[in-house]
């Protein structure tokens, strides 16, 4: 049973805008890091990450609105809209909580944006590819930098350890909603244009397999139940305080009003 | 003392001073204060900018803002591993920042109101910042002066881009332009006092003769009044009452500065000393298990490699 | 067994048992793992709540939702008080709570995602408790069914709030309509379970021997499908699939329920069953130390006041 | 040099405005401490203490809204302004911290606010008379209940007489700021409509001291220095952060386009 915000129009925008939401959620929760970090080194790499994201949310928003066709930028985009219309996975909306939850986080979704990317560089849209083939550059360090520290976190201390598995304990819920796909995702891919979510699952497993096993930490099962759906503008209880801080000033400030930034 | 006045030739003969070199106890301990100092600065100086990260209004002022926040850990980290030249561990620099015993400067106690004080501090005291380091980079000791070179360039650009985002604001609405206003109300007698108390106030110092510092803190504190009220006419800002242009000098007079209010900052009594404080110990506290890890995970791999 | 068969007959003769008197180890059992189970429903039931009344959208409803959530904690109060009546002391069951061995009702590990869900948990939420509870008002364990008269009484105070503040949102823009109708369908099936699994699934139960249950949960589920159905057509709402009124039964049919989503649940797979515990913990952590301070505190008087 | 904030137009409106935001922010502190206090009995306290508190801000507020004769209520004010327009005490919008920082926070301005409203209980205004003397009632109880918990803590255990010290000593720099006098405060005061701030210094200093040496807590030196004035709109970091999220809704749905709550 879908949603009121459930819609099969434009399932090209609705790609494009879930690649936006991805990055520019996820940009948030790093920059959250900034100032936080447990050395002045980190804090330098939260910036780095925070930065790459953003980047990447400014381009995939930027050809969402165009594709959209209703004359907005990406800045309309990430500042206007509520959480039932956000189509990122909650994975990223989640926060961070500390290192060890951020790490495994940051593992589980730079590896399924790495595997993501490479097959979107290929797409038959060449915006996707173009966006897709500078970003899968900047994700690779982000798969390198997460996977290192998820090694030195489980294979450091006892308490570590225990902290990197709590947080794969607490985010493995979210690990099959990254797989779900809409019928109108599934066509896109059979034109070459997207990726079908379900078919990043196997070469996932497995990159997954080999880090966790490699760094002493166990899978989590869950039921694999995926309750609502981002695509019904559905998300964790998250989200919707990450805009209150994220949209504030725009909101308080309405471009209609002539406010300029 | 033979070793004294050989390194006050090598000193006025402008020649810098490498870590290996003799030098006086005082010079030593004075740079180690004024680099540790200048570092925390840059540390404590990504708080009051934190602060907004999260909620800059566009995509763009979100970027230029990380940037910044970056480039001011990496300025940290420079000048750290400079003073640590001077035989001080950055952990007992840091440590002394969090027992309250190093300073920082007194700026960063001022919170950031609206979104106007962002740009007003890109504009304000990276200006004052960049005032101040521009004769750093032919400080005596070598170490801290080629750290200033780099950090200078990167500053630049931060004001500029300080200046911009209030350049933009001032063509908004007319809330905008009051919140700009009030930003550099607010700011501007602050930033004069990063400079340090007037010359009267301080015996004339021994930096000067081993060239630590080139210029009194009147000079610099005259110099970005100089530079920085222009701009704010060409924001179309009311000046601050009592600066006014004065023909025969050349430069603008201003009043006398609330060195009480300085002084207050200084003892802790700031809107923000604590908030800064209490964030800096937070990180590092609740990062110590992670450096812990770090370290852990280093030793076992050594031990490995030399197994093998 | 003789004590047995009097108090069966006791409970044939719909006396109340009290506290002190004579009861089978089982009737102990499942009343205390019963109310333990509604109280922690009513204390994790805050959390969804409280995730909205620092956002809530007036003055009005603000308050409206603090009184809520504080009725809430006091009924867990109560429940508690009662449940230790039976032997049991709360910090037990609030260990059991927080080592995932005692459960709670199933619909609070669903996120609470808009305004309009805050609405839609008092009318369904609330409604679907009361529909529990009326009849706990005449079970068979005194202390039980008194907490329950007055639970109710508040409970239905807080639905009419909820359901009111759905009808002025549906008479506002089409995003705040469409908000109420996504609050409905994602929260109407969950709270069907909130009655617990189909009476195919139960043996036939002992508690309905010992008039601690009254009515089945089919028959109570029923009950409140058939009250719902209309307030949601008095909204204006769209119907969920499946559910039609048939006029020979005169009750709404609706299709089997999505047992395994109920499961998944219960087992920790919803989306907020880390976040619901995880609070719970943090907040009883964060506050040991304060609950010390009040004991040693206490000592201290009665040391003070014996000595007097 | 005053703010292009500050203004001596209609002190009245400004005075009860801040009496207004003082609960109103208050309130909105104590909300955030429901179901995360260290017992049930304590989420009761605070639900009590945020009902008393924004009840007293819808009283002042509605007054302040028709002083100010623009046609607005109490909603537009609490959830429509920025920063640089609310007018509330710095004390009361510092961040709760933990049940000792609470504590000591609620300590200084239970009292500051029974003072206060003792005396504007007997207001030349009749509906600040009015006001005042209901809100005295509730404020009795909260220094009551603020005042018991000092004690608790103060002679309870060494940690918790450290934890409430600590409360005390970062809170402290805000107490200068609770007696700033502008000129036309002092002017309504002289009209007995108001009450001046600078006025209700020594009886506060009493009570603090009474309860703070029975507590064992000691009184912590700062220079008195006030830097800028609620009066020129200015606020500390975090007044800021708070009005994100109560204000998401009004502002992401704003009354003008036809919201209903």
């Amino acid at each position: 049973m879908n949603s009121p915000y459930y819609t099969e129009e434009n399932p090209h925008y609705q790609y494009v805008l879930g690649l936006g939401d991805d990055a520019l959620i996820l940009g948030q929760r790093w920059a959250e890091w900034l100032s936080k970090g447990p050395n002045l080194e980190l804090d330098i790499a939260s910036s780095n990450l925070s930065l790459d994201l953003f980047g990447q949310a400014d381009l995939w928003l930027t050809y969402a609105a165009e594709l959209e066709g209703q004359g907005k930028d990406s800045d309309d985009l990430a500042f206007l809209r509520d959480t039932v219309d956000f189509r990122n996975h909650w994975l990223v909306e989640q926060p961070n909580g500390d290192w060890g939850m951020t790490t495994a986080r940051m593992v589980m979704f730079s590896i399924y944006q790495f595997i993501r990317y490479e097959r979107l560089s290929k797409s038959s849209d060449v915006r996707i590819a173009e966006i897709a083939s500078k970003a899968i550059k900047e994700v690779t360090y982000h798969r390198r930098f997460s996977s290192e520290w998820c090694m030195r976190l489980g294979q450091g201390t006892e308490e570590s350890n225990r902290r990197l598995q709590t947080g794969f304990n607490e985010l493995w819920r979210f690990v099959a909603e990254l797989f779900e796909t809409p019928a109108w995702e599934r066509a896109l891919a059979e034109d070459g244009l997207a990726v079908a979510s379900e078919d990043l699952r196997e070469e996932w497993d497995q990159a997954m397999h080999e880090i966790m096993d490699a760094a002493g930490v166990v899978r989590p099962e869950t039921t694999g139940r995926v309750i609502g759906s981002r695509h019904n503008g559905h998300h964790s209880e998250h989200l919707g305080h990450l805009l209150c801080e994220m949209q504030f000033l725009q909101k308080s400030y309405p471009k209609s009003s002539g406010a300029v930034w | 003392a033979e070793n004294e006045a050989q390194f006050q030739a090598r000193i006025d003969a402008e020649e810098f001073i490498e870590p290996k070199d003799w030098m006086p106890e005082g010079y030593r301990k004075t740079l180690v204060r004024q680099m540790s100092q200048h570092a925390h600065s840059e540390i404590v100086g990504m708080l009051p900018e934190g602060n907004w990260v999260t909620r800059a209004p566009t995509l763009k002022r979100k970027m230029i803002l990380v940037a910044k926040i970056q480039d001011e850990a990496g300025h940290g980290l420079y000048i750290y591993s400079g003073a640590e030249t001077l035989g001080t561990s950055r952990e007992q620099m840091v440590d002394d920042l969090h027992s309250g015993k190093a300073k920082y400067s007194t700026i960063f106690n001022y919170p950031t109101m609206t979104w106007a004080d962002v740009g007003a501090v890109g504009w304000l005291v990276d200006g004052a910042a960049i005032t101040n380091q521009i004769p750093l980079c032919r400080c005596s000791y070598g170490p801290y002066a080629r750290a200033m070179i780099r950090v200078c360039k990167e500053e630049s650009f931060h004001q500029r881009q300080g200046y911009e985002s209030l350049l933009a604001m001032v063509k908004g609405t007319d809330a905008q332009k009051k919140m700009v206003q009030d930003a550099f109300d607010r700011l501007f007698w602050p930033s004069l006092m990063m400079f340090g108390p007037p010359d009267s106030d301080q015996p004339p110092s021994q930096n000067m003769k081993w060239k630590i510092k080139r210029f009194t803190n009147d000079e610099l504190r005259q110099r970005f009044v100089d530079a920085t009220i222009p701009q704010a006419e060409f924001l179309g800002l009311k000046i601050p009452e009592g600066v006014v242009w004065n023909e025969d000098t050349n430069h603008y007079d201003f009043p006398e500065l609330d060195w009480d209010e300085f002084w207050a900052v200084v003892k802790g009594d700031g809107v923000c000393n604590d908030d800064r404080l209490n964030s800096r110990r937070k990180a590092i506290d609740e990062g110590a298990w992670v450096r812990e890890a770090a370290e852990a995970y280093a030793e076992k791999q050594k031990i490995q490699q030399a197994a093998e």
